[in-house]
């Protein structure tokens, strides 16, 4: 019985925090920021030099072959720093959608991934929830249709996408007939797009009409690592309002020693706190017990979602005008939490997708 | 309880009715200028309002002003008709709404005669410097130092959060004159031009990614000791008039229910797997809270009006409002923004934004407006001290060794 | 434009908070409460004296011919000191019915109810949502079938109850089969029977199978008499709450010096004081606005609702300890507040009314 | 991360497996008398239990423990196992769960060896005498007194919130000492008698209407002084020995989830005109939503576990589990009486009564239990204050000035 981090998962989480700390500093990622998203380069080298690229990569394609837990690790560390860079579509979900995939396409791809050298865009948004005028369909191995919010899409060399919710398709960057629209969020440490295509040659990575399963598998994936990156986020916001509440000053003394300000700073803590041994137990079951994997998914990003609007808006609060203002770099933080909650299914959907699984709809 | 008016105030609303039939060609042009002054439409459109007492009723006519008696019930026909066909109310600066009500309180007759009229004619725009990078909820902490040098004071240090800096001709500031008298003493409450030598306005970005706000930096910046508003040492309490003329400004009731009644139309019109979101038992049951308590304020906000009319003072009623009224709307945007799912995140020019981004930027201002203008901490301090009689925090030990 | 009492308004309602705050003392609620509610029979002649049973009786049957308004004021008086009568059903309900019912009836009732003589009991609970095993039906003038929560049902006289959502019926007390079985609920100050009738001979009030909208109006009036009881509880539950804190020392400080004490009665005085205003409103619309009294019934009794239940919680958890002892008698007012928020309908259900007559149901 | 357990606690389970499948007739007698004490089963099952090394593990053999060494997972195994077939882990009481560790940390030999065996045995039952009605969270304002007499002390004072006074025979008892010593010393820890002259027991009646408590009132009560533990004027430190071991016995994660299930199957069996309630989409959001909690905080169960194990200090992560857990019990227990609706306000002996009153019984407890303890509000002074370093609340400045 070992419910915590093994030696070397520990490590992995080190690594990486330690990395995003260090490089992804507040003036960096206001730089960053402002120049948006695919201005990542360099901390794609770095990161893909740490592994990080390849934690959910075979060994044999130049991977180190671990598994969700340890990817839901990463994205967290990632999370704390909100790290302006295409990792979870591209380093997370691809690879798992690859693994099952035709061996051609992963022997084409899954070492380029590792190096962090292709961006993979992943469009599932379709499965939690279709808005009107949207929705792919597939004939004679092209796809048509429009996609939206297509994660880490900016630029990326390949797409991942769902058609319907049993059909789930590869598509070569270069086979677009019209460019990826990039749609602005309040976050812009991530990038989304919008895809239309019309006829577009597409290699199935599932039976057709047969892949449900695994894009359920995926989907919860998905959410998985958005309840992670918030719940990385979170930490951040938590840290800095606890840190600041001990620097700053009012009435002539460290606003942290107000009671109101200190019971914020608990309620935070106390609800941010279990939300991390909830997310492992997640990710853990997606190999350990698959048959609970995709409702503690549901669970996890659920909760995470509702608590990490809570902390995102306390934090804030704690700093006062001035976690109002660019400052600080509070609000990256904010609006990375914010763009989780939204993503996949935001809390109402996957609850109401939770209920389905427990088999309670009418 | 009577919620019909008297045929006095029925008369009234025909009167502005008609009014704003006839004015609708010039209402409906810009108020402001790009740069954000008033627009020579909105001067225009000011003066007319002032002349049927619209806007600036009370304040008298040798100052420029209507002339007229207070009337809170004109007022409210006034602000449901313009909200109405959306026309505004009027120039709405810091100039007006805190400058010019505390010089009617505080000032001189000859402050009185040269700053009201054009303030409120829109010619002069004013910003508020109060603020300040060490000094937010706790202005008796205020470092800017104005010292005497001959006839003039020489002013250095820094303010934040003054909204229109960028395009003031005038700012009131607080400043410290009096270094060695007791925290809450020793501040003045001056007259400042913004083209003074040594004043640089720099915008402050907030996390809706853009400048509502800037910080205005001061160096040896000379205004004559004459500027003063009230007795000089008195600033506080001359402050303190106009911070009571900034609370009654923030959480309007009526924006809460009208932003509720767009999130309905919104459920209405958004999809989700081809069903209306309104059809979801679990939106309805959100909406609905948000309207309980939108109600809630609404009426509540007409029984402070008749407290009001009836001169009866309100007491709790009316100092919960802002730490409501602020709460609701953050919550009212976080609810829309649900609603929308992932399209609730889009920002910027995103193709498919809906609303013009109106429900992130509120989400994100509100939370500013809960932090601003004393955060909701202090607003539970104020209620529970002024409002329910508890006792003010007890003095740290180590303060009353200090001899504070 | 008046929102607020009038003069007589403001008399009516001080001169029965008054008596209730000299009457209903801590030590008599003990006492009453320990005895059950149908020991208040000198509570219900002190109240008779006052005119507050024949309120909404007209002048012509020995009342004061007042509207729901003034009736409301009444409720929220009797809440504030928990007030062991069968009043709302009585006094509030009866009369309401009766005004548009067969003349015979309302000239033998109304003048016994305006003296306090009679007791009435309602049954309604149908109508916010009919549980498994209830349900009256009507034939050839019998009524039969099982009633559960009649409100004030305990020893009455006669019997108002819904049979279905358009029928309305008077049931004489003798008439009954089988005695009325009581309903213990945690709040003691209240009576509520179960009956069960078998073909009982009854008066119809409204036209067979046509009284829905007079069903409709009857349960919105209960709806906000319910929630101006929950409001007047918890208007001495806050009052209580700040008083305490004042005298009560911790640390060798009054606990009310404390931030964290102090916020938690300034968020029960934000939330409980604009709640009046609602409530007004709601019993104002009746008469002045008969289209909106439903919808605006649906979002008093639910506001009221959850900010009783917020209240209720947080004033007993300022008295630390001893206000979960029968010690200071708070637990009176956590109980009626309790009972006030699930009788007619509790939130959920009432929202889920107020959807339907907002037409958004699918 | 790896939830199964090695070969060696898979034995350990079928052990205990076996032990219940053969004990059975045993534990499903009941563990107490009418009067409340331990029955003849519960004290025969209590040996049963010390002897399989299920209870009372750690306790050394020679004052009747099992003698053995720590193991949290064996024990983590045990009460899972327990729980699954409803079988009582042992007898419980203030004596056992409080007493016997503060006896073994500041206890001399020979208190040990008095006092230990027939306490874990279930032959002398203890009850507490910390709180006073002037003194809740704050024991240092503690006014029972104790006057010297020859070898006696001479007690007077009250004490509240003993909660098995009436049927206890001994209490283990704080009283001030040393009147003139500053106030956290000067307080002694003692062993009283309950049959002692002067005692007077009186039930305290709570909100549930049962008195789960009572109020002790001590009129010159003698204890010879011998029967100190620890030294005399150390009470407080001794008695911090014991409030360590109360604070880890609240908020149980899997009570939590129990009442959950429970609810789920309520929603399943419970109809509202005519449909299920389960199949209500806002029941359905409801019960997700405190599911993610109860789950969340089941899981930060396993990790404060594994934690134990490694002998790593999870910090804030502990300091929350009471907070969290007591309430979400009294929000569970909230959500069920509104998913039964107007039965979930019937009480007592009411028909239709569902799970014999357990929701509102509960709901009411748990209200009780999140101001007993130390109130939510001072958890979260200590998850502040301990959990993430945050200052002490500085001192008022009349107190220093008082010279405290």
């Amino acid at each position: 019985m070992e419910f915590g981090l093994s030696e070397e998962q520990q490590l992995l989480s080190d690594s990486i925090t330690r990395w995003v700390q260090s490089t992804v500093t507040r003036e960096r990622l206001q730089q960053l920021g402002d120049e948006g998203e695919t201005a990542s380069a360099p901390l794609i080298e770095g990161l893909a030099e740490l592994g990080a690229f390849g934690v959910l990569v075979p060994e044999a394609h130049g991977g180190s072959g671990l598994g969700l837990f340890e990817a839901v690790l990463v994205q967290e560390a990632l999370g704390r720093g909100a790290v302006p860079v295409p990792w979870t579509a591209t380093a997370l979900l691809a690879p798992l959608a690859l693994a099952e995939g035709p061996s051609t396409l992963a022997e084409q791809w899954l070492p380029r991934i590792a190096s962090g050298e292709v961006r993979i865009g992943v469009g599932l948004s379709e499965l939690a929830g279709a808005r009107a005028g949207t929705g792919l369909h597939l004939e004679h191995e092209q796809a048509s249709g429009t996609v939206r919010f297509v994660l880490d899409g900016a630029g990326a060399d390949a797409y991942l996408l769902a058609a319907g919710p049993d059909d789930l398709v590869w598509i070569d960057g270069d086979a677009l007939s019209t460019p990826a629209i990039p749609l602005a969020t309040i976050d812009r440490t991530r990038s989304l797009v919008e895809l239309t295509l019309d006829r577009v040659p597409c290699t199935p990575l599932t039976e057709a009409g047969m892949g449900g399963a695994r894009l359920a598998h995926l989907l919860a994936a998905g959410r998985v690592a958005l309840a992670a990156d918030a719940f990385g986020a979170g930490q951040t916001m938590l840290e800095r309002a606890v840190a600041y509440a001990q620097e700053r000053k009012q009435f002539d003394r460290v606003i942290g020693s107000f009671q109101a300000v200190k019971h914020l700073c608990a309620e935070m803590a106390a609800e941010l706190e279990p939300c991390r041994a909830l997310i492992w137990y997640a990710a853990h079951a997606a190999d350990a017990y698959p048959q609970e994997f995709e409702l503690m998914a549901c669970h996890a990003k659920a909760h995470m979602g509702e608590v990490g609007q809570f902390v995102a808006r306390t934090a804030t609060e704690v700093h006062g005008g001035i976690g109002f203002t660019h400052e600080m770099g509070l609000h990256w933080f904010f609006k990375r939490i914010g763009l989780d909650r939204q993503l996949l299914g935001n809390p109402d959907r996957v609850r109401q997708d939770a209920a389905r699984i427990n088999g309670w709809a009418a | 309880m009577d919620l019909r008016l008297s045929a006095e105030y029925d008369l009234w609303r025909s009167e502005v009715k008609d009014f704003l039939a006839r004015e609708r060609d010039l209402y409906t042009q810009p108020m402001s200028d790009p740069s954000g002054r008033p627009s020579s439409a909105g001067r225009l459109w000011q003066e007319k309002l002032i002349e049927q007492g619209y806007t600036c009723r009370t304040i008298p006519a040798a100052y420029g002003g209507h002339g007229g008696q207070p009337d809170i019930l004109r007022s409210f026909i006034v602000a449901e008709e313009f909200n109405r066909v959306g026309a505004s109310t009027g120039l709405a600066n810091q100039g007006i709404s805190m400058f010019v009500p505390t010089l009617l309180e505080r000032g001189t007759e000859a402050q009185k005669q040269r700053w009201i009229r054009p303030t409120i004619r829109g010619e002069i725009v004013w910003c508020q410097g109060y603020s300040e990078p060490g000094a937010g909820s706790d202005l008796a902490n205020l470092r800017t130092s104005a010292v005497e040098d001959g006839d003039d004071f020489v002013i250095n240090g820094q303010k934040i959060w003054t909204s229109s800096a960028h395009f003031s001709d005038m700012m009131f500031i607080l400043v410290r004159t009096e270094p060695d008298a007791p925290k809450h003493k020793g501040i003045s409450y001056v007259l400042l031009p913004m083209d003074t030598p040594g004043i640089d306005v720099r915008p402050l970005k907030t996390m809706t990614g853009r400048a509502e706000f800037n910080e205005v930096f001061l160096t040896d910046v000379r205004v004559p000791k004459s500027q003063v508003v009230g007795e000089r040492g008195e600033g506080w309490l001359v402050a303190n008039t106009t911070l009571k003329h900034e609370r009654g400004m923030l959480g309007d009731p009526n924006q809460a229910n009208a932003m509720l009644a767009r999130i309905e139309a919104i459920l209405r019109e958004e999809t989700v797997d081809g069903r209306p979101l309104i059809e979801h038992p679990v939106f309805q049951d959100r909406l609905l809270r948000l309207q309980g308590r939108a109600l809630a304020m609404k009426f509540h906000g007409l029984r402070l009006l008749t407290s009001s009319l009836r001169g009866e003072d309100a007491g709790v009623g009316r100092l919960l409002v802002k730490l409501n009224g602020t709460e609701l709307n953050h919550d009212i945007a976080a609810f829309a923004i649900d609603a929308l799912g992932e399209i609730g995140a889009l920002y910027e020019d995103a193709p498919h934004l809906r609303d013009r981004g109106f429900w992130q930027s509120t989400h994100m201002f509100s939370l500013g407006l809960i932090i601003g203008g004393g955060t909701s901490q202090i607003q539970k301090n104020i209620i529970s001290e002024r409002g329910l009689g508890m006792p003010r925090e007890p003095k740290p030990a180590q303060l009353a060794a200090g001899g504070h």
